[in-house]
């Protein structure tokens, strides 16, 4: 057994992150927290443990929905989601998110896709994992430019969804709504806590001395590296080969 | 119907609503459409744009683009599009997905609006006035909550694997092509093939499809959603949509991919 | 699962979500309901009511019926819903059949209200202080309009088909299933038959699927429809309703009719 | 050839009325309208004028929607059902339908089925068509006890659709709904004005010598014996039977 793969730590600690959920939504090419929803299904069965459902989307195979594109925000809407990942080009501290461009607003350059539908899931789904593997001050951002989804919403905005957790490619954060902000839970290894300052535009508490985000154990590796590595290639063919070329390296 | 008829239905300044990429994007109708050439048409994509969406704006046909994402999906951005954004060419209304389905339902349940929760505290809807946001009359007092007005496209555009004989459409499970059809005022379809059987005439084939009463024109395009694929039928070209997303980083890029696609009139006039 | 203890799950006091006539009505577990014997039901039809509703209500397990009507169809009225309406024994919420969409699709939604036309002047409108009238916020000024609170039953119990044995059923065209099933917090179903393709694995069977997300149980009923029929399996019983529609005349004939059927558990003991 | 039957009166008048709609609805167990809407799409179709959609609810054969029963209302509300047929136990002046009961609501007696569909279609099917063939003071009242669905609105509802006519076993009306009341347009052959008036619980204008229901004419007639009564028979064999028995008696 090699030693553990950078995007393997992104994937265990995904899994630990859904502990709980009976149903997460992934969205289109998010291969690795895919990946991890595949392995907390893994390791929930092995377990015996009640099924974990995942739906990804856009997918013809792993389509699990029968109502066209507005099905994942009704049943999201219906309490029937209880996790969704969403990124951003910009992620500020209080947990905004920015998917639509750098700039003035609506003339933005860069222009970026759009919203999708954060702007509704971020409100309504319980356990919105942040993930971004790019960790850089132009991502990680003191104020995003605009607004795709606010991180917190005033009292009396009906809310039952919101941000838990931000996942990067150097570390993982929580997220406490009451501040609001960012407390920094764990470094993955080979980084530390200078370089992610650096890293971050926005302030974030910390230990004085973050440990180590938790490493997969060796069964769990096995799983990951075996059966989910195909699971994971029905839907993401070249990311499942890279990770096994990687990996075996 | 040829294509050519079908395009000369859209006049300038109309109002078309186009599928998500793998719904059933008219790429066919695309080509036709530029051909065609009206011009200042706005575009509300359900719920997101791709291909289509940017080579109709490079073609400059596009006054304004209604939509919560638009992107070539693992291409990456779409450049024509991006560059009239930076450029401020088009009108953007930008929204969320669930907010594009609500204008939708609204239209086809007949009704002014269509509430939809989140979205408060969003820029989204800081740029949309003609969003409402009013108390729940149904809360002790408070709790804002946003109204999406209806929106009744003048036509719904899209492609499907089948049509029968009595203009009755196969859509599976892709029941948004239903609610931008319900929606409109016409609604154009290109399919694969039409097929002699009733696809009424059985509980299993009239599960998933659009009757004809809210169907105007059927046109057949054999794999007419290429380069983006068709579900159950053909799957995306990968290769060419990023042959499309390098050639279209310019304008000059653009108007040479264009000419030199199967099925331009220009092209097939000057053989 | 058996239909005894499927019919476990409904404890009083729940609301239950029925469909029409023609769609789908679990008339096995009716039996099954009126053995178990939980009472203080609230029946929601979706969104009128007819032998089930009947029988429910002259099993007394019945304390509310919101409907937009209550009839044996060609076979007259419903004796016992209409005796127990006379002499004042149920609380009735009468709607119209938009209404009864409307507050399922405002819980699919996720929405605390859905808008609808119409109903202004009605005197339904006037026992209805659950509904409210506001002014449509996007017309310059006045414009009632009626606003229906979301409904989500405790339970949504139907007859399908079939179902596969990754527990999603196939409903065909009657949306107004799922439509039960997403508003609902337990989805209940009785089918002919268990299949052993997943529905999900063609489009074609997939685009009459309602996914086994929304489903909690999946009982085997064969004829569980009956006398009612099911659309593409059987028709309609209708000498057995009009057999009913007489017996049940008074409460003696209903209780005579009850103990005769096929099912009733008290007979199948006494054997 | 026999003499018109008086269920012919009415078939041929509900095509009359409904001249120039492209999609009719008809609710379930309603024959007289169904081979009425039945008869105007064949006497189109023989002129070659545009075709006449006919929808009939509840029928497996003749359901051309896809969408679960709400499709009807959703159609109707985005105007694409220009005709409909609205009954009632109590019909008033006003054109109030009573499709709820006699006496103090809630505790009905007789209870009635309910309202159905029609306080939403009364407001927005362009095209109603009051059908009741009973013609009695009972059915026809000053006041109904319970107003299902208004036949009118106040100025400032929004109200795209309503009454325009009301057929019964005795004669043809029209409604006026700036009046709003109703006009005798014609009595149908064997009935006379007095009968009328004893029959009608609700004052109506009336010509001091109102016409005759005009009848169909031979080729309509042909029509109708012939192939109008084989398309109904798919849907209502038992009315067609009957029908045919008494044409033919």
């Amino acid at each position: 057994m090699t030693d553990v793969h950078p995007r393997e730590v992104l994937i265990a600690s995904i899994a630990r992150l859904l502990d709980g959920v009976r149903h997460v939504a992934v969205g289109a090419s998010s291969p690795i927290p895919a990946a991890g929803a595949m392995l907390l299904r893994a390791l929930k069965k092995r377990a015996g443990a009640p099924p974990v459902r995942i739906s990804i989307l856009g997918s013809v195979e792993h389509n699990f929905f029968t109502n066209g594109s507005a099905e994942l925000f009704d049943c999201a809407g219906q309490g029937r989601v209880d996790a969704f990942f969403l990124g951003g080009g910009q992620i500020d501290g209080q947990a905004n998110i920015n998917l639509v461009g750098i700039g003035d607003y609506p003339a933005s350059a860069p222009r970026w896709p759009g919203s999708f539908g954060s702007a509704y899931l971020y409100f309504v789904v319980p356990r919105v994992i942040l993930f971004r593997e790019e960790h850089s001050p132009r991502v990680f951002v003191e104020k995003v430019d605009f607004i795709s989804a606010p991180g917190t919403s005033e009292a009396g905005v009906h809310r039952t969804g919101g941000p838990v957790a931000l996942l990067t490619g150097k570390a993982l954060f929580s997220f406490d709504k009451s501040r609001p902000g960012f407390t920094l839970e764990s470094l993955h290894p080979g980084h530390d806590l200078n370089e992610v300052r650096e890293a971050t535009g926005f302030a974030f508490r910390h230990a004085d001395q973050p440990g180590q985000t938790e490493l997969p154990d060796p069964a769990t590796l096995v799983l990951l590296r075996g059966q989910i590595m195909d699971e994971l290639s029905e839907t993401y063919p070249e990311f499942a080969n890279q990770m096994r070329r990687e990996v075996c390296a | 119907m040829d294509l050519r008829g079908m395009a000369s239905r859209v006049e300038a300044g109309m109002q078309l609503a186009l599928p998500v990429d793998y719904a059933g994007v008219s790429m066919a109708m695309t080509r036709a459409l530029i051909d065609h050439g009206a011009g200042d048409l706005d575009l509300f994509c359900v719920p997101t744009g791709g291909l289509q969406v940017d080579q109709l704006v490079g073609a400059g046909l596009v006054r304004s683009v209604e939509t919560s994402a638009v992107s070539l999906g693992e291409a990456g951005g779409a450049p024509r599009f991006n560059q009239a954004v930076g450029e401020g060419r088009i009108a953007l209304r930008d929204a969320t997905c669930p907010a594009i389905h609500a204008g939708l339902m609204a239209a086809q349940k007949g009704n002014p609006f269509q509430p939809l929760r989140g979205i408060i505290g969003s820029d989204i809807l800081r740029f949309r006035p003609d969003w409402r946001v009013i108390d729940n009359p149904f809360a002790d007092g408070g709790d804002p909550i946003v109204l999406i007005p209806a929106v009744r496209p003048d036509i719904a555009l899209f492609h499907a694997p089948m049509a029968d004989r009595q203009g009755n459409v196969w859509i599976g499970r892709r029941r948004e092509l239903a609610a931008m059809a319900y929606a409109a005022e016409q609604t154009l379809v290109t399919v694969e093939r039409i097929v002699d059987e009733n696809l009424l005439g059985s509980e299993m084939s009239a599960a998933g499809t659009l009757p004809a009463l809210y169907v105007s024109e059927i046109a057949v395009a054999p794999r007419g959603a290429w380069p983006y694929g068709l579900w159950g039928e053909y799957p995306t070209d990968t290769a060419e949509i990023l042959r499309y997303a390098k050639a279209a980083r310019t304008a000059e890029g653009f108007a040479e991919y264009m000419a030199g696609l199967p099925g331009n009139r220009s092209r097939e006039l000057a053989r």
